[in-house]
């Protein structure tokens, strides 16, 4: 087993995507723990290159890095604290926390370790992203349709979440 | 694949040349001979600071970016339609408006309804 | 290959940095001159040396780190801004070859990068812990999730045109045919001055530079920032707007495509051009207020942008844009 | 859309503009052509016998409005005419809190102190804008006097004699631009 460069890179981004979502986990301060999930989000970007899906990738920083960590970030300071107040997991849900996630991490191992004569087998073709759009439109016509309903309910919905809260708070920002 | 590379090489160059002016300015930089702790106020025009600076703010503007990862996400889509649009023709271009004119829907609910303003 | 990537990478930083510093200076002279008065002199000829002093002068300053700031994320927030400021200019091609990073997704990958370089300066004004700072970086933020969508409509002009998100395609597309603004004009124009607007606000640049309206919120963000700190904050923006610039010429003005002579050159004298009338811009317009501008993104620039996107794709199928 | 044409109209202003030569001028190396009555900072002088005029009876301290001069009197006899008679043993103006009303040249008796011509540059540090006895006497020697003394005012508020007229400078010359503050 030689080590290429792709390797090394690879290992690194996957080190800190990991270590980023331990961190994400483990931060006791809420915009710590969003930045974290910033790092990790964008190495799975990287991870998304290296698999041979660049568009993923740029869609990965542009929604998620770009769009989703925004959207944390407001957020999160919407979230009522008293000043420097830390975020504390109390221990019994911690170690369900823990319980869980080695639970999934089992499952997800065991079935790529059971499926990787299949995997190894079946590689996944470097379509490109002008397959995608047209698949898009014309195979997935209909998923693709019901997905603009999706946002615009999403839309809806938090319009009218935040027109509710309007009566019982004054139109400038409030310190808490 | 070579056009990544080149982007990580790029990144790397960006870091020396970041990380270069930073040791220089920690070389160069002027220490005080005393430390004062009003120098490490945080800036209130020459007043004490008045409370925490994390303040809550309206749930208004989450709405705010909300819209931006909708409409991100809808132009995400544009994106491989617009690569094959030639191929795809007048039908893939009436899926798009049809896509379009949904999320318009709730763009001008929201513009009714005044959720997009910042005040 | 490689070679050539490190070669290309290191020629296209340098370029970056000393073009945004000199263009410091001749922003300071451009405005000095619209205000009928002679901007830097002393240093060096004409003053041309003055943005080195600059540096040095911030290079030598004490860091102050405030008391109750988030030490860690105040550090670390202004010299990423700059990082992912500059990282855009890897996709941008200098000529034909001269691009450090070739990407087939190019567009999405510099409008996600760019609007990257947002959440570092957000991290500057939460981190600084002072309210003027996190005020900035909010409307910061607010500002720049608007003008992400126009900019993002705007890009897809020409890549619908030219069938690819290549950069590099889209303006060997620009050369076989002829550049954007030109024809088709009525969708190259509008797009193109679009792209502009939403481009300067998500660099927060006059007239949209309500995150650090002096008059309101002392310096915004970089308000508790100091010695090179401030400078990064600075730099990230002139490089935002430099490397904006390059970008907008690359996808409209035909990039390095020119009747004659090498292609760097068309490049670099096309984006200095915009650079300059994006300083002439700033140095004539007004501060828009805060709603004025969600209001001119939302009820305006979007539909525009969706209208022209549209459009364009009409435009492929009739007989004339085939 | 008025915000519109009002933009492009600052820009036609601002774009003009570049186009003009600028009104700036470097200022310690470039000088603007001063008016006649134009006076920044003092000199001392010395009378027709080359003696000093000064004959430190303090009525410059006295009138400064804002206190800036101080004179220590001193008795002792003229090296050149041999008659014993005033002196200041120090003379000190703090051009740091003066004003520039000239009041004290309205009031000195015997013509010794004028203002001057050029201005002034500003200094490094504090002390290099407090006026000390050599200077003063040094600037008389090394900086172009103004037009204005004690009896020449005095002259031009006489209502019955003509007025006294400034004479037109002959002197436009920049100064040496180091020969300011420093001495």
């Amino acid at each position: 087993m030689t080590f290429t460069a792709t390797m090394i890179v690879f290992a690194l981004v996957g080190a800190l995507a990991f270590v980023g979502s331990i961190f994400t986990v483990r931060s006791s301060k809420l915009v710590h723990a969003v930045l974290w999930l910033g790092v990790t989000l964008g190495m799975t970007a990287i991870l998304f290159v290296q698999l041979g899906a660049p568009f993923l990738a740029g869609i990965q920083l542009l929604l998620y890095v770009g769009g989703v960590m925004t959207l944390m970030i407001f957020g999160v300071l919407l979230t009522k604290r008293d000043g420097d107040s830390e975020l504390k997991t109390e221990e019994p849900s911690r170690e369900r926390g823990a319980l869980i996630a080695l639970a999934v991490f089992a499952v997800l191992a065991g079935t790529i370790w059971l499926g990787r004569d299949a995997l190894q087998r079946t590689a996944v073709p470097s379509l490109g992203t002008g397959w995608l759009g047209t698949s898009l439109l014309t195979r997935h016509l209909v998923a693709f349709e019901a997905l603009s309903a999706l946002l615009l309910a999403a839309m809806i919905g938090a319009i009218v979440i935040a027109r509710r809260r309007d009566p019982d708070q004054p139109s400038e920002p409030k310190e808490s | 694949m070579s056009g990544w590379t080149g982007l990580f090489v790029f990144l790397v160059v960006s870091v020396v040349m970041i990380g270069g002016l930073l040791a220089a300015a920690w070389m160069l930089r002027v220490k005080a001979r005393r430390d004062s702790p009003l120098k490490r106020h945080a800036y209130e025009c020459g007043e004490e600071p008045d409370g925490p600076a994390w303040i809550r703010f309206h749930p208004r503007y989450y709405v705010v970016a909300l819209f931006f990862v909708l409409f991100d996400v809808e132009a995400a889509f544009f994106f491989p339609w617009a690569i094959r649009e030639r191929a795809l023709g007048w039908a893939g271009l009436g899926s798009i408006v049809v896509f379009t004119g949904v999320l318009l829907v709730g763009w001008a609910y929201a513009l009714r309804k005044g959720a997009l303003k910042w005040q | 290959m490689t070679l050539f990537a490190w070669l290309s990478s290191i020629l296209v930083a340098v370029i970056v940095l000393t073009v945004t510093a000199f263009g410091l200076w001749w922003e300071r002279k451009l405005a000095g001159r619209m205000q009928s008065r002679l901007g830097p002199t002393i240093v060096g000829p004409i003053g041309l040396f003055q943005p080195i002093a600059d540096l040095l002068k911030l290079v030598q300053k004490e860091p102050i780190i405030p008391q109750r700031a988030d030490r860690a994320l105040f550090w670390l927030a202004p010299p990423l801004t700059t990082l992912f400021a500059l990282l855009v200019a890897a996709l941008v091609p200098f000529g034909p070859k001269l691009a450090p990073a070739n990407i087939d997704v190019g567009v999405p990958l510099i409008i996600a990068l760019g609007g990257l370089a947002l959440i570092p300066v957000w991290m500057a004004g939460w981190a600084s812990h002072n309210k003027y700072a996190l005020l900035g970086a909010m409307r910061a933020v607010a500002q720049s999730v608007s003008y992400g969508v126009p900019l993002v409509l705007t890009a897809l002009v020409p890549v619908i045109l030219a069938g690819s998100m290549n950069l590099n395609s889209i303006v060997a597309w620009q050369h076989r045919h002829h550049w954007l603004v030109v024809w088709p004009v009525f969708l190259g124009l509008p797009a193109f001055i679009l792209f502009i607007l939403a481009m300067l606000a998500e660099a927060n640049r006059i007239p949209f530079d309500i995150p650090e309206a002096e008059s309101e919120l002392v310096a915004g963000v970089s308000t508790e920032y100091t010695g090179m700190h401030f400078g990064f904050i600075y730099l990230a923006e002139y490089v935002h707007t430099l490397v904006g610039s390059a970008v907008a010429s690359t996808l409209f003005l035909g990039g390095w495509d020119g009747p004659f002579g090498p292609s760097v050159l068309w490049m670099v004298l096309k984006t200095c051009l915009l650079f300059s009338v994006l300083y002439w811009l700033r140095w004539s317009l007004v501060r828009l207020r805060a709603d004025q501008l969600m209001a001119l993104a939302w009820k305006w620039l979007v539909p525009a942008g969706l209208a022209l996107v549209l459009l364009a794709a009409v435009w492929t199928q009739t007989p004339w844009g085939r | 859309m008025g915000y519109l044409l009002d933009g492009l109209k600052s820009m036609w202003t601002t774009a003009l503009n570049a186009i003009r030569p600028p009104f700036t001028q470097e200022f310690p190396k470039v000088l603007r052509p001063h008016p006649e009555r134009y006076h920044t900072s003092f000199a001392l002088l010395h009378d027709e016998t080359g003696d000093e005029a000064c004959t430190g009876c303090g009525a410059c301290a006295r009138i400064c409005p804002s206190q800036v001069i101080t004179v220590k009197l001193g008795k002792r006899e003229s090296a050149i005419t041999q008659k014993k008679r005033g002196y200041a043993d120090d003379f000190t103006l703090d051009l740091t809190a003066c004003l520039v009303c000239e009041l004290c040249v309205q009031v000195c008796p015997t013509d010794a102190i004028v203002m001057l011509k050029v201005p002034e540059l500003p200094g490094f540090r504090r002390e290099d804008l407090v006026l000390s006895m050599p200077r003063l006497y040094e600037n008389e020697k090394s900086k172009p006097l103004g037009w204005s003394n004690a009896t020449k005012l005095m002259a031009m508020q006489d209502p019955k004699a003509g007025a006294a007229k400034p004479e037109p400078s002959k002197e436009t010359a920049p100064a040496p631009a180091a020969a300011g503050a420093a001495s």
